[in-house]
């Protein structure tokens, strides 16, 4: 078994070195979350809204991706695309603390809604979806002026309902344009169950309608995840189109900070959660596959807290921008004629 | 009578239009299990079951859509849309359809549904957890818009919204929703629809407004009243149709006129209000009419201080009303 | 050949009688929309959006339903659902001429935009696609009620790529409501061809990413549609949901009375449909199998003729709404209060 | 010098600013082989090829949500909604993002987008081809709305609405397109967003307007003078941002002032030019503000007598004027 399952990383290409980066950023993932929590339930920020069973997926899907290269434009949960794509510790705290620095809104808006010109990190807004249209936007313009990009975009699954789905796939369908739509599928919107969101209750079997694949994966699994995006990556570079990859994932936390979910869900559920959780499971091929060992895992936690704990402080002494700030940016500044 | 906040008075108003008649239901995300992301729909669930009290998908285009369907089939949808912010997604069906069907089809069909939505800001919600979408609508005729201020109007328009004949678009302050109390009768009343209220009486100064900025300019005026000064607060309750009469009627009473809302200055609200006020009544008039408004900026920042500055407060209402009644 | 032919309307449980009238409201449909054009260039109506090759999806579409009894929200083009629904003639033709007694809308809407309150036919807006969206909700209303009815509803392949159609197939997917949706594939959206329209090719194929059939049909073929609506009906009122049925048709006119499509399409192309008309399909049909001579098909050609001319005779004498008409039904008369 | 009508001065300029610059393209339903509904983009797709002429598919909301993506990457779409009407869809990208972008981020992603529309009515097309849209929109800070009245402003706006850095809603009268010709330059030239035009001066009364309703208000002032009053017709030209100066100077010239615009009266264009004159020059004037606008009704009737009793024309517009300068 130890054969067979090492041979998965490898396989697929990915070095020791490589996977154990993917796992430090599920883990960093993790661990910046948790402390936005901390500092959320301690009244140092208002708001929170989580990636907590989504590590795999997202850190699997964004590690396909060329850094600085490729496009994208996520949606609220994915800090694990925005890690790997290059956003620091720090710009996610200056986004948390609402800062006048932070690179995506100098606190204009809420946390996790991203943006970050240097590694092509679109801004993001609260309107689920709409996303989607402007990945498949970029994928036409890169097309145009012949330039070698791929985009990533995200939805979860309730919103993937949204009709702007529809027309991004079908849009980027007709031009087989070199985009990845990811559907984050933790079986919830807010408090509302799959099968009252997704009618025949895939979002993946939707793909063929749009003549692309349309691929399930195990989004708690990061090797399957990756799997399936370098595959897709590929596709989109040979100039075949895109694809549509519904990751099953899990929600471990409430929706946000402002949900509590053991209003629509049952403690019996919640406590299945723990045995899916995506870090407990690569942990463990780790350790099995002996890549790492305990030790090395301990240091790997301990280099990871220092740097949340310095980039939290470093956040936490940075100025807001000034409450006149708010008048700026409307437009761009006067020019002249012509 | 119970005293009642804001949000309670919307949830027991549907309840008592819900056992009223069978036909009134409810739709939106997460009303039900949940009871609605501000708790407006807590408990109906239980009461009225999952069909009556119908979780949607995440579809605001269908929330509507489906809403104008079930009304044309005689049913009474009461939609809600989560926030405000994302109304605009099934701007299509309200501007295109739900406007449109009585006139274009000569009553022959119509849609007598409710779309309910929190609105406005002061809640660290951001760009899209803020807005007033109040303005969008207004110009649409076929539409209603109703925004009320304190508990009892709340039951009084949404009761008057529910038994409506046409669609109507009803607007709750999600500032207001736990801030506000009020006594609320038990009984049943109905506010109609396109009537302004006077708020407060006054002969220095008129001040018009609605929402969340009536409370403002209620606690400027107890101060302005020390400071010798009398305002008239006149609270408009609904934007469309306009309460034309109400407001000429305030305006020729004290000869100076604000008008006051959180929504963005131009173009907004206030503009009409303005424009009836120099079409009748300009002669009546000691001084220009002012508006205090929100900046005119794409929407409300997220950061404290940032957000402060976009959101009115007594204090700024009360400096303009100052300035007002000493010009 | 005859046998096995002849078999299939029997097979069907259609009487010849019932056959007939099927034909009987497609020639009314063609010769109803002949005249209107014949008027538009005659300069006495502004404007015609013509059903000619899809008489056969439509008759055969409206005749599964029960009239009076099942809903409608047709599509511009439906004025074949709308004749076999129960409306007149002379209810067109008010409509065209824009009249004031034009139950639709008394002159106020453009012709084609339907509405018939008596028999269940819904009024109809320009932009595309909304009405999917209405059909669903009186779906729902009357599964609420407890009232058996199935609703009818339809868009073009164009149309179908509008986030509407996503939202309303998932709508009713996931309450399995009794609604059957229709797209007529013209191949055309005004002059944008089906392969820049719809990626992969097929709007049937999008049924199953809602949980629901999506099937195919011959648009030029009277009984197949039948057929596929029939079982569709009867799916819809055995509570197991909604259908999608793609109508290969044919667009035998320009777009409208706007468009013209030789700018678009080639002469070859445009020739190459009159083998391909439904009408000419469905006459050799009864001649083939003795259902009906050369002078029976004659004489429903002057009963029908003669209920055109009297039609639009009719209409044209009616009188205009008063212009200050534009006034009225903008809200119900005042109420009293409570 | 070329004389052009209105509809060709669109294509031209498009024509120029896609020879001058590659990023530039054009996309929306049919403006391909078709050239457009009304061949604004007739000969573009030859010229440029079916990539820079782009047919979509039946989706606006994607036409508005693709162009948003394509700008943020570099390029400059200029994506035509093939009837204003049909804009709805597209509302929300509108809004919560091409009007939003560069203010949430600070600048560091922006949209620089033209978004054309035929507007308005008089045409036959009935509620669902004759609506006036711009008022949805004015109250966006963050969007541009711009409403060209003749072939020479047509092909200056154009220009800088295709050079602007922010999204740019280009409305285009589509009564105009074949019935006005005029003087358009070969030259390059843009005139500048955000300025009014003077049309015509005059020291009677002063007429505040724009898009097709200019020429009406023009035609009733040429009559007028043989009436012995000297109108002053200001073409607003771009609706936001609004050209305040320009609207308080000329309201102060003549101390009357008459709005006029097709779109409906209630919270429309108008309301704000009025309340920006009674804010600014109440004691300057000499009568009310008057609105003469079409009739709050949810859109235009197609049969021929409700069409033209909802229209506009230049004798209504002389009536309103001829009451106006004898007040
Ligand atoms: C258009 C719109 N409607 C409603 C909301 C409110 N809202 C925010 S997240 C959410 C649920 C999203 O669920 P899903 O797409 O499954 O993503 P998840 O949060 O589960 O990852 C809702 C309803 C919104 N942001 N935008
Ligand atoms: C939302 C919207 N956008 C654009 C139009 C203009 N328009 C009317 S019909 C049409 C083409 C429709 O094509 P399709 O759906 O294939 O139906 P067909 O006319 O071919 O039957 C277009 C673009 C419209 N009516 N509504
Ligand atoms: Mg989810
Ligand atoms: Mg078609």
């Amino acid at each position: 078994m130890t054969a067979n399952t090492q041979a998965r990383h490898e396989a697929l290409g990915l070095s020791r070195e490589q996977l154990l980066e993917m796992f430090s950023y599920m883990l960093l993932t993790r661990r910046v979350d948790e402390r936005l929590w901390l500092l959320q339930r301690g009244g140092k920020i208002p708001f929170v809204i989580s990636p907590q069973g989504a590590e795999a997926a997202q850190v699997g899907a964004a590690y396909a991706f060329r850094r600085d290269h490729d496009w994208f434009t996520p949606y609220y949960r994915d800090l694990g695309i925005n890690l790997v794509a290059g956003v620091t510790p720090r710009e996610i705290m200056l986004g948390a603390f609402a800062r006048s620095d932070c690179p995506a809104s100098g606190g204009k808006q809420m946390p996790s809604h991203w943006g970050n010109r240097p590694h092509n990190v679109l801004s993001g807004s609260s309107p689920v979806t709409t996303q989607l249209l402007h990945a498949v936007g970029i994928g036409q313009a890169a097309r145009m002026r012949g330039d070698d990009v791929v985009v990533y975009t995200c939805c979860g699954e309730g919103s993937s309902n949204q009709g702007d789905f529809h027309e991004a796939l079908n849009w980027a369908g007709v031009h087989k344009l070199p985009v990845i739509f990811l559907i984050q599928n933790n079986q919830y919107a807010i408090s509302v169950p799959l099968e009252k969101q997704v009618a025949g209750g895939s979002v993946a079997n939707r793909g063929q309608g749009y003549g692309m694949p349309g691929i399930e994966v195990d989004g708690t699994d990061v090797l399957a995840v990756y799997e399936a995006f370098r595959a897709a990556h590929e596709r989109a570079r040979r100039g075949e189109g895109p694809t549509l990859i519904e990751a099953k994932c899990i929600r471990i936390t409430s929706h946000s900070s402002d949900d509590d979910q053991r209003r629509y869900r049952d403690p019996a559920e919640l406590e299945a959660l723990k045995a899916k959780d995506p870090l407990v499971k690569a942990r463990g091929y780790l350790l099995e596959h002996g890549l790492i060992d305990e030790a090395g895992l301990e240091a790997m936690e301990k280099k990871i807290m220092a740097m949340i704990d310095e980039a939290t402080e470093f956040a936490e002494a940075q100025p807001y921008a000034k409450p006149e700030f708010a008048l700026t940016h409307v437009y761009a500044p006067e020019q002249r004629e012509g | 009578m119970a005293v009642l906040n804001f949000v309670e008075a919307v949830r027991e108003t549907l309840r008592q239009e819900m056992r009223r008649d069978r036909d009134v239901w409810v739709v939106g995300e997460d009303v039900g299990k949940k009871g609605g992301v501000f708790g407006a729909t807590l408990g109906l669930f239980d009461e009225f079951g999952g069909e009556r009290v119908q979780d949607s998908p995440l579809t605001e285009s269908a929330i509507v859509g489906v809403g104008i369907g079930a009304a044309l089939y005689g049913t009474k949808p009461v939609c809600e849309i989560q926030f405000a912010d994302f109304i605009f997604p099934a701007f299509n069906q309200i501007i295109s359809e739900a406007a449109k069907m009585r006139y274009r089809s000569n009553s022959a069909w119509t849609v007598p549904m409710v779309i309910r939505a929190p609105f406005g800001g002061g809640v660290h919600g951001g760009l899209y957890h803020s807005q007033s979408v109040e303005q969008y609508f207004t110009n649409t005729a076929g539409l209603k818009v109703v925004v009320p201020s304190t508990p009892y109007d709340v039951k009084g328009l949404l009761a008057a919204a529910v038994r409506d004949p046409d669609p109507v678009l009803f607007f709750e302050h999600k500032g207001l929703y736990r801030a506000i109390k009020g006594e609320v009768p038990e009984s049943d009343y109905v506010i109609p629809i396109g009537k302004a209220d006077m708020k407060r009486d006054g002969s220095d100064i008129t001040v018009i407004t609605y929402g969340k900025t009536v409370h403002f300019c209620l606690e400027a005026a107890a101060q302005l009243e020390k400071e010798g000064y009398s305002a008239l607060v006149l609270d408009l309750r609904t934007l469309l149709p306009l309460d034309r009469e109400a407001i000429v009627t305030a305006a020729r009473k004290t000869g100076k006129v604000l008008i006051v809302h959180e929504a963005g200055k131009t173009h907004g609200i206030g503009a009409e209000v303005s424009a009836i006020i120099a079409e009748e009544c300009l002669f009546d008039l000691d001084a220009p009419v002012q508006r205090l408004c929100g900046p005119d900026v794409p929407a409300m920042p997220y950061a404290g201080p940032m957000e402060k500055f976009f959101m009115l407060s007594p204090e700024k209402c009360l400096e303009a009303m100052r300035n007002l009644a000493r010009f």
